[in-house]
């Protein structure tokens, strides 16, 4: 049993080594044996989840007085976790055998993602906060790789180069909060592990609600970064960059569902009452609910069908973090995990969209695709309603939990989330009606034709689960935190009901078999458009503080430390021994007028000075 | 054999070497460098077989005969025998500026001088007595009056032998006036008898005495005050003649030193105010001879400013008389100064090569050596390595016992400066080096060194190496 | 026994200057050492390997090597596996191939001797004795403005060999000890006001050695013009002689230290941070790469102010591994760099960033190879410089257990935006080298050929294996440094 | 009787006008001259010392007359090479002047 958990490690990272050193050249091999890894782990946590486990571990860094491990926490949090990484990461790799058949690099993609999934395998598996970060910072490699994957493309590239970096600084917080929480929990090998974490705070100990706060707060902001949350989720949205497929899988269903888990596994091993009484941990469910209504605000207005789907997942984990921020861990894991299934079938239907119009993003240059393909129509609209939260689909429960949740905790909260429900209702109708009804509108749209049963396969099985997976027996038993739903009739479900509705009503009044977008000249519209201008403040941003300080620096740091500070050292050196050889005049009678000097001194110094 | 034999056998052999020198052609004279090597080897030998004059009293009353004694008459010889091996190769330069340009008739004397020198010198390393102090070291300063200014037709070689002339009688009468006042403090010439009659009453008579003898003995060295006269001096004096000034004559001076300073150092009254004066002298030395020869451009000049730099830390390790390190001043000045002889010597041999294929002393000589003659260049490294002080050299060992020695005497001030001179003196060392590889010459022809240069200054080389690793042989030589 | 590493790359120079073939000797010295070396990792312990030779009996300097402990063993697998890499590399222009491969060895054998050394004399000597030919190679074959560069870091590192020689005499005088050897230098005890004027001579002296801010300007222009075999040995290995020194002679001097502890930090911040910020200004590779190898000290010098607040090794066993780890780390993806950007030069004729672009089209070996080593160099979980800085964080941390931040958690922190910074410059090199549409010379270029990528594999797997189980080097540390600190605790505790 | 002070102030003050002379005079003939003063200085000390130590059977201390014709001796052989030194300088430079001697400096 044991060894099987680690397979599920080793597998990835042997398909990811062996594509990268021996099988480049074989690149339809490479695809084959990424996808069979895929399947293969699928089956393994399949396994795993219906038989019992324990953890397993070994020393990663042995030291006198502490230890690294790298340890498999195999709870059932994280083996249904597995499930969907695994699940949604399988059919990926199907769908991107069709999708990327005809890529010059193709090897080097499945590559990356082997390694992406052995990565994420590794931070829903971590027993400890470290291992978690190496995995952490391992997924954010493998999205750099797969966002870069057409690096000849400069947005490409400069995408990748993004996300890398604010991950970055996000991860600067996770480290820090990591390291401070390892400290107060003790400093011991244990305070390292989520174990070792929960049974510190299950004794009662004493620590600083103000420090503690902060700790949690700097981990916080390592979810920030991954699972874009405001002010770092600019890098999102430029990830589109990305194939598709990967889109679906890193950018959509696991890798920035991270941050929400590993919020969760933090909440749950301190414990919810602890959390609760510390400082600043208020802020959580504001940045989620501010984050979930600003992006559902940006994608109102865009035209790439890809960054409205982005700027849709940033809004559902918003409502993610906003859900564990509120104390409910259950409501946010739930929805995260059927948002994941979601949120895949609808990216993988752009993706076929976007294969049948030949790379054509624009969803004003589509149109009437109903007719050309109409599974695709059907699955990528099912998918819709799931997001939007019509009643029965897997979204609906989900969303229902967390707008529960919104309403006991924070009546702020719960209005905004009403009304990003409503917004989210309508951007996802003006997709629809857009690009998949009304009259087709360019050239390559319209030889669209339906795309291949290897891309279907995959989209078939997610509208399953996109469908049925927020039900009682399938939630109660897959999903991480077993959550069973339970119908309450309240405010709630009204709210859920009438977002719907408006936001439905809206889209059909403005975009139904509109020809062009009548917002377009909208001043409100156009901020939303141009995505409040924040990207472009913290371009300025980073040439101001950044590239002039660095500027600035460089400049003082040549002229003063290297020219002045020690070039003055020589110089005063030089100077005086300038001085020294000026008495050197040459002049004999100079030269015994200073010997005459100097006997005096010396006679002055041997005699008179005791 | 009493050892003061030893010196009136290299005075006869001086005498008989001037007299040959009248009968030979003139095509001839370099054998007289020759044969003077010769006597000046045999006179090493005999210094092995030399003992204590303990018959002969009026001797024993100036004549000391000690391991200080045999180390400076050995290293007396030594110098000699460098010197008149880097005059073979030297002498075409010499004979362009004496009587017959053409010839070597007139260098003759000049090998001659130099055993009178030595003879000097090595009376010095056994003087015990102000007297015989005084009239060995004028045997010596009025060779060297005559050795400084033998270029007669070359204006530098003149100029500097009026200055050496007129400083050093300055020196002289100090000397003298130094030597009046300590008898008339004490009624004795005697430096033994000096300690004993030593009070506190006379004590005062007796420092003034001490700091005119000073100033003359730090003429001698090249200490600050007195070393104005080094750089001018060394530069315009025939190579030879530098290089003799540098090693030899500074090594008497500090053989001198040792003696006169003894008494006073290791009598309580003045031990305190000898210390810090001669801290002073070291300090000082240290701090101008480094700092002054960062600006220099001539090698010849740089070396002489760089001996003035290297008296500075002897004087150092001097000062730390009574230190509470292993080792005695005597054994450090000496092993500085046997450090100092190879490296030096090492470097006028390099220096003569160079000026005999460039006609210049200058560094701008030295660009390029590292293409035009790499083994040369190598070697030349390592000396100038040794010079800076590097350790795995000889001449870390040097610094580091005259430090060490100052650490024990608790010298933090001249330490300081000390440690300010070993950074100048990196500075200004390498700029040969910089020279030697990373500058273009115009000249791209190699540079010809003779084999009887490049050996001497290879095995100095492979000394200055071995002792880097192992400088244990030359402690034994000290006795320790 | 283990005067062999020293003895054989030394005869191979000298074989090689008496005119045997340069490349080939050097290549079997490098790669003899190298298999000795890694042999010597399973049996490092045995007597056979220490010698004791006195070479001067007062004061009492032995020629004595051997491994002193589990670091010296590390900093040994270090030097011959970049030795090894570098001759590998070669690069040698035509008709200099004796100077090349000479200096190349006479640099690992000084460097190899200053480990191995448990001498204190002959630490310092060998590390002279690797300077001169880094200096000579600099001037002479270097590229760019070779000149000055190779006169500043001779001044530098001139002016800090002697800061430092005066604090090593001093530490031998204060010490009393009976000879220079380690053993019985560090079983000596020294004078609490002695050790204060000792540590600020050590860290300045041994910091200019290491680049530590503000000494640091001599490093990026020489490794910018050095050749490529020599940045890469100075880099990787020779600047690592300064942070081995001031572990080593830590306990020596705790107590002085602790007065330091906070213009220490300051210094360290100025690495990261300051120097941090004047790489993301740089314009071409080599003075980038440069500049990053010295922030990058910063990070070990912030395990060592962990260190120096505890008070011992055996208060805070976190960092005295994290330092060695990290030099380790540091010195492999460092000489990987300054290898793969030459390889970049010889391609493009150009390390201008400006210039440069869209290669990983014509080079994808180099392009992966580039960016392995660069995600190491920042810090990527999976190579070795994350084990060693992921150490060096928690040895910051080792003395917090809630409450407000100490002064070294601050730094940690503020070093922690360090790691941001380094993705900043690296990703932005990286982006502009290989990544966005071809430019002109970069379109049709040869890929790396087997030799050239040869050195880089073997560092490469250096880093992988370390990275990947930081255990293989930590099992070598094992008591480390304990039985000095159990000594220094007994000090602390009078 | 002129007294031991007497002498030694006559001594200091032949000595201060030698090391002053040497100082101001540009005439190398006249800055030896000067030099000898230095020397008959310190020979009058010398003497007036050895006069003031009487040894046990009560004549003056020799020792101190004895260096006094050491250095008259010394003296004699430092000008004889030192005239000819001078007299080199004169056929070489045509001059005497010492402010003429700086070619080497710095």
């Amino acid at each position: 049993m044991d060894t099987l958990a680690w397979l599920l490690l080793a597998l990835p990272l042997l398909s990811a080594a062996t594509i990268h050193l021996g099988l480049k050249k074989l690149q339809n091999v490479s695809a084959l044996v990424s996808t069979a890894v895929a399947g293969a782990i699928l089956f393994i946590t399949i396994f795993l989840i219906s038989s019992e486990t324990t953890d397993v571990s070994f020393s990663w860094a042995t030291l006198p007085d502490i230890e690294i491990e790298i340890g498999l926490k195999l709870d059932s949090f994280a083996k249904n976790m597995m499930l969907v990484v695994t699940g949604v990461g399988f059919l990926v790799h199907l769908f991107s055998l069709a999708y990327m058949k005809d890529d010059s690099a193709k090897a080097r993609y499945f590559g990356a993602l082997s390694l992406f999934m052995f990565s994420m395998t590794g931070i829903v598996l971590a027993s400890n906060f470290m291992m978690m970060f190496v995995f952490w910072e391992l997924v954010g490699l493998s999205s750099y790789l797969l966002i870069g994957h057409w690096y000849e493309k400069e947005s490409a590239a400069d995408a990748a180069k993004k996300a890398f970096l604010t991950n970055r600084i996000g991860d600067f917080g996770f480290m820090i909060g990591i390291l401070m929480l390892w400290g107060i929990a003790g400093g011991t090998s244990a305070a390292l592990t989520f174990d070792g974490i929960s049974e510190f705070f299950v004794g009662k100990p004493e620590y600083s609600p103000f420090f503690l706060g902060t700790a949690v707060l700097l981990i916080f902001m390592g979810a920030m970064g991954k699972s874009a949350q405001a002010p770092l989720h600019v890098w999102l949205p430029d990830a589109m960059e990305g194939p598709t497929p990967v889109s679906a899988l890193i950018h959509a269903a696991t890798m920035v569902a991270a941050g929400v888990f590993m919020m969760a596994r933090l909440y749950l091993s301190i414990g919810t009452e602890t959390i609760e009484a510390l400082w600043g941990v208020n802020t959580i469910p504001w940045i989620g609910g501010i984050t979930s209504l600003l992006a559902a605000l940006m994608a109102t207005q865009q035209d790439d069908i890809k960054k409205i789907l982005a700027y849709s997942t940033l809004s559902q984990l918003g409502y993610m973090v906003m859900a564990v921020g509120l104390l409910d861990p259950n409501a946010g894991m739930f929805h995260l995990f059927t948002h994941a299934w979601f949120k895949a079938l609808l990216f993988l239907g752009s993706g076929a969209v976007i294969y049948a119009c030949h790379h054509e993003q624009n969803i004003w240059k589509m149109g009437d695709l109903k007719s050309k393909m109409p599974i695709t129509t059907v699955t990528f609209f099912i998918g819709t309603l799931a997001l939007c939260g019509f009643p029965l689909t897997a979204g609906f429960f989900s969303k229902e939990g967390i707008l529960e949740a919104a309403l006991h905790k924070n009546m702020a909260l719960f209005v905004i989330a009403a009304f990003v429900a409503c917004l989210t209702t309508f951007y996802m109708f003006r997709l629809f009606f857009i690009a998949f009804l009304g009259k087709n509108r360019s050239e390559k749209a319209g030889h669209a034709k339906e795309v291949g049963v290897l891309m279907l396969i995959p989209l078939i099985a997610l509208t399953v689960m996109a469908l049925f997976s927020g039900w009682n027996p399938i939630g109660a038993n897959l999903s991480p935190l077993h959550n069973e739903f339970y119908f309450h009739f309240g405010p709630a479900l009204i709210a859920s009901l009438l977002s719907f509705a408006i936001g439905a009503f809206f889209a059909w009044k403005l975009y139904f078999n509109a020809e062009k977008d009548p917002l377009a000249d909208n001043k409100i519209a156009k901020i939303f458009r141009n995505k409040f201008y924040i990207d472009e403040f913290y371009a300025k941003l980073v040439t101001y503080l950044q590239d002039a300080v660095a500027a600035v620096i460089h400049f003082i740091d040549e002229l003063v430390i290297g020219g002045l500070l020690v070039g003055g050292f020589s110089r005063a050196a030089g100077g005086v021994g300038r001085i020294f050889t000026r008495m050197q005049s040459g002049n004999l009678q100079a030269y015994a007028s200073l010997f005459g000097l100097g006997v005096i001194i010396v006679i002055y110094l041997t005699v008179f000075v005791s | 054999m009493p050892a003061h034999w030893l010196e009136a056998y290299v005075v006869l052999a001086g005498i008989v070497l001037l007299m040959l020198e009248a009968f030979l052609p003139r095509k001839e004279k370099f054998l007289i460098a020759c044969l003077g090597i010769g006597a000046l080897v045999f006179g090493l030998v005999l210094l092995f077989w030399a003992e204590a004059p303990e018959n002969n009293k009026e001797m024993t009353r100036f004549y000391a005969w000690d391991s200080q004694a045999k180390f400076f008459k050995g290293f007396a010889l030594l110098a000699g025998i460098m010197t008149l091996t880097l005059c073979l190769d030297y002498r075409k330069i010499l004979a362009k500026f004496t009587a017959n340009p053409d010839s070597d008739d007139s260098t003759g004397e000049y090998y001659c001088l130099i055993l009178f020198a030595v003879a000097g010198m090595m009376w010095m390393a056994s003087a015990k007595d102000l007297v015989s102090l005084f009239v060995s070291l004028e045997l010596t300063t009025i060779t060297l009056y005559i050795l400084v200014a033998y270029m007669r037709r070359n204006v530098g070689s003149l100029e500097a032998g009026v200055k050496f002339l007129i400083l050093g009688a300055i020196s002289t009468g100090f000397l003298v006036y130094g030597i009046s006042w300590i008898y008339g403090a004490t009624g004795t010439t005697s430096l033994a008898a000096i300690g004993e009659t030593m009070s506190e009453e006379n004590s005062t008579f007796l420092l003034f005495g001490l700091a005119l003898i000073l100033i003359s003995l730090a003429f001698k060295v090249g200490a600050v005050p007195m070393h104005l006269w080094i750089p001018d001096v060394y530069q315009g004096a025939p190579t030879p003649t530098t290089a003799f000034l540098s090693v030899a004559s500074k090594a008497s001076g500090f053989a001198v030193a040792l003696r006169v300073l003894q008494p006073f150092f290791e009598n309580s009254i003045t031990a305190e105010k000898t210390t810090f004066i001669v801290a002073v002298l070291a300090g000082a030395t240290i701090l101008v001879g480094n700092l002054a020869a960062i600006p220099q451009t001539n090698f010849k000049r740089l070396l002489a400013y760089s001996s003035i730099a290297n008296a500075g830390f002897i004087l150092l390790g001097i000062a730390a008389w009574n230190s509470k390190g292993d080792l005695s001043a005597f054994q450090v000045t000496g092993f500085y100064l046997s450090v100092y002889f190879l490296m030096t010597f090492a470097a006028f041999f390099i220096l003569a090569a160079i000026h005999r294929d460039s006609g210049s002393d200058e560094i701008a000589a030295f660009e390029g050596l590292g293409t035009r003659n790499p083994a040369l260049a190598f070697l030349t490294t390592i000396v100038i390595g040794a010079l800076a002080g590097l350790p795995l050299t000889a001449g870390f060992f040097g610094k580091l016992f005259a430090f060490q020695a100052a650490v024990g005497a608790s010298l933090w001030i001249p330490i300081s400066l000390g440690f300010v001179g070993v950074a100048a003196g990196f500075f200004y060392y390498f700029k040969i080096i910089r020279a030697m590889y990373w500058r273009k010459s115009l000249k791209t022809s190699p540079v010809k060194v003779r084999p009887l240069s490049f050996y001497v200054i290879a095995v100095l080389t492979g000394l200055i190496i071995l002792l880097g690793f192992f400088p244990q042989p030359i402690l034994w030589l000290l006795g320790a | 026994m283990s005067v062999i590493f020293v003895l054989i790359p030394l005869l191979a120079a000298i074989a090689i200057f008496s005119g045997v073939k340069a490349r080939l000797t050097a290549l079997i010295a490098s790669g003899l050492i190298l298999f000795l070396g890694l042999g010597s990792v399973f049996c490092w312990q045995a007597d056979v390997w220490s010698i004791s030779f006195e070479v001067l009996a007062t004061p009492s300097i032995h020629l004595a090597m051997g491994f002193y402990d589990g670091i010296s063993v590390i900093m040994l697998l270090l030097s011959v596996i970049v030795l090894f890499a570098a001759i590998l590399h070669g690069g040698a222009p035509e008709g200099r191939e004796k100077l090349w491969y000479a200096s190349s060895l006479l640099i690992g054998a000084g460097a190899i001797g200053a480990f191995l050394s448990t001498d204190l004399f002959f630490f310092y000597a060998f590390h002279e004795l690797a300077l001169i030919p880094t200096f000579l190679m600099i001037g002479i074959l270097g590229k760019g403005e070779r000149k000055e560069a190779a006169w500043k870091i001779t001044i530098y590192l001139a002016f800090g060999s002697i800061v430092l020689l005066a604090g090593l005499l001093w530490l031998v005088n204060a010490s009393g000890s009976e000879s220079w050897l380690f053993k019985d230098l560090l079983a000596s005890e020294i004078d609490p006001e002695a050790q204060k004027g000792i540590a600020v001579l050590l860290i300045v002296g041994f910091g200019t050695l290491v680049s530590l801010f503000p000494f640091h300007s001599w490093a990026a222009p020489a490794y910018a013009s050095a050749p490529t075999p020599v940045a890469m040995l100075h880099a990787g290995v020779l600047k690592k002689f300064g942070l081995y020194g001031l572990i080593r002679f830590y306990p020596m001097v705790s107590e002085g230290m602790q007065d330091w502890l906070g213009l220490l930090i300051v210094l360290l911040l100025g690495n990261i941070l300051w120097v941090g910020f004047v790489t993301i200004n740089q314009k071409r590779m080599d003075t980038l790469l440069g500049n990053s190898s010295v922030m990058h000290m910063g990070y070990i010098f912030l395990a060592f102010a962990a260190l120096i607040e505890a008070g011992s090794a055996s208060a805070n066993t976190i960092a005295i591994p994290a330092a060695v780890v990290l030099m380790f780390a540091h010195g492999i993806s460092i000489a990987m760099l300054f290898c793969l950007s030459d390889s970049i030069q010889k391609r493009t004729g150009t390390l201008e960033l400006a210039d440069l672009g869209g290669l990983a089209k014509a080079a994808p070996k180099l392009a992966f190879l580039f960016g392995l080593a660069g995600m190491a160099s920042i810090g990527l979980p999976g190579l070795a410089n994350f084990s060693g800085e992921v150490l060096v964080f928690l040895s910051g941390f080792e003395s917090y257990k809630g409450g407000p931040l100490g002064c070294v958690q601050v730094a940690t922190i503020l070093a922690l935006w360090g790691v941001v910074i380094s993705a900043v410059y690296m990703l932005r090199a990286f982006r502009k080298t290989f990544q966005g549409p071809a430019v002109k010379n970069s379109t049709g270029v040869a890929d790396l050929t087997f030799m050239e990528k040869m050195p880089a594999m073997i560092l490469a797997a250096a880093l992988l294996i370390v990275g990947l189980y930081p255990n293989s080097l930590l099992s070598l540390l094992e008591g480390c440094g304990c039985q000095v600190s159990s000594d220094a605790t007994e000090q602390s505790d009078n | 009787m002129a007294s031991l002070n007497d002498y030694l102030f006559v001594s200091g003050l032949l000595f201060a006008i030698g090391l002053g002379g040497v100082m101001i005079r540009r005439n190398i003939i006249v800055i030896f001259m000067c030099l000898e003063l230095m020397l008959a200085a310190a020979n009058i000390t010398l003497v007036a010392f050895s006069r003031l130590h009487i040894s046990a059977n009560g004549l003056p201390d020799y020792d101190g007359q004895v260096l006094v014709f050491f250095i008259i001796t010394v003296a004699a052989a430092e000008v004889a090479v030192g005239l000819a030194i001078i007299v080199a300088l004169y056929r070489a430079r045509q001059t005497i002047d010492v402010e003429d001697l700086t070619s080497m400096r710095g």
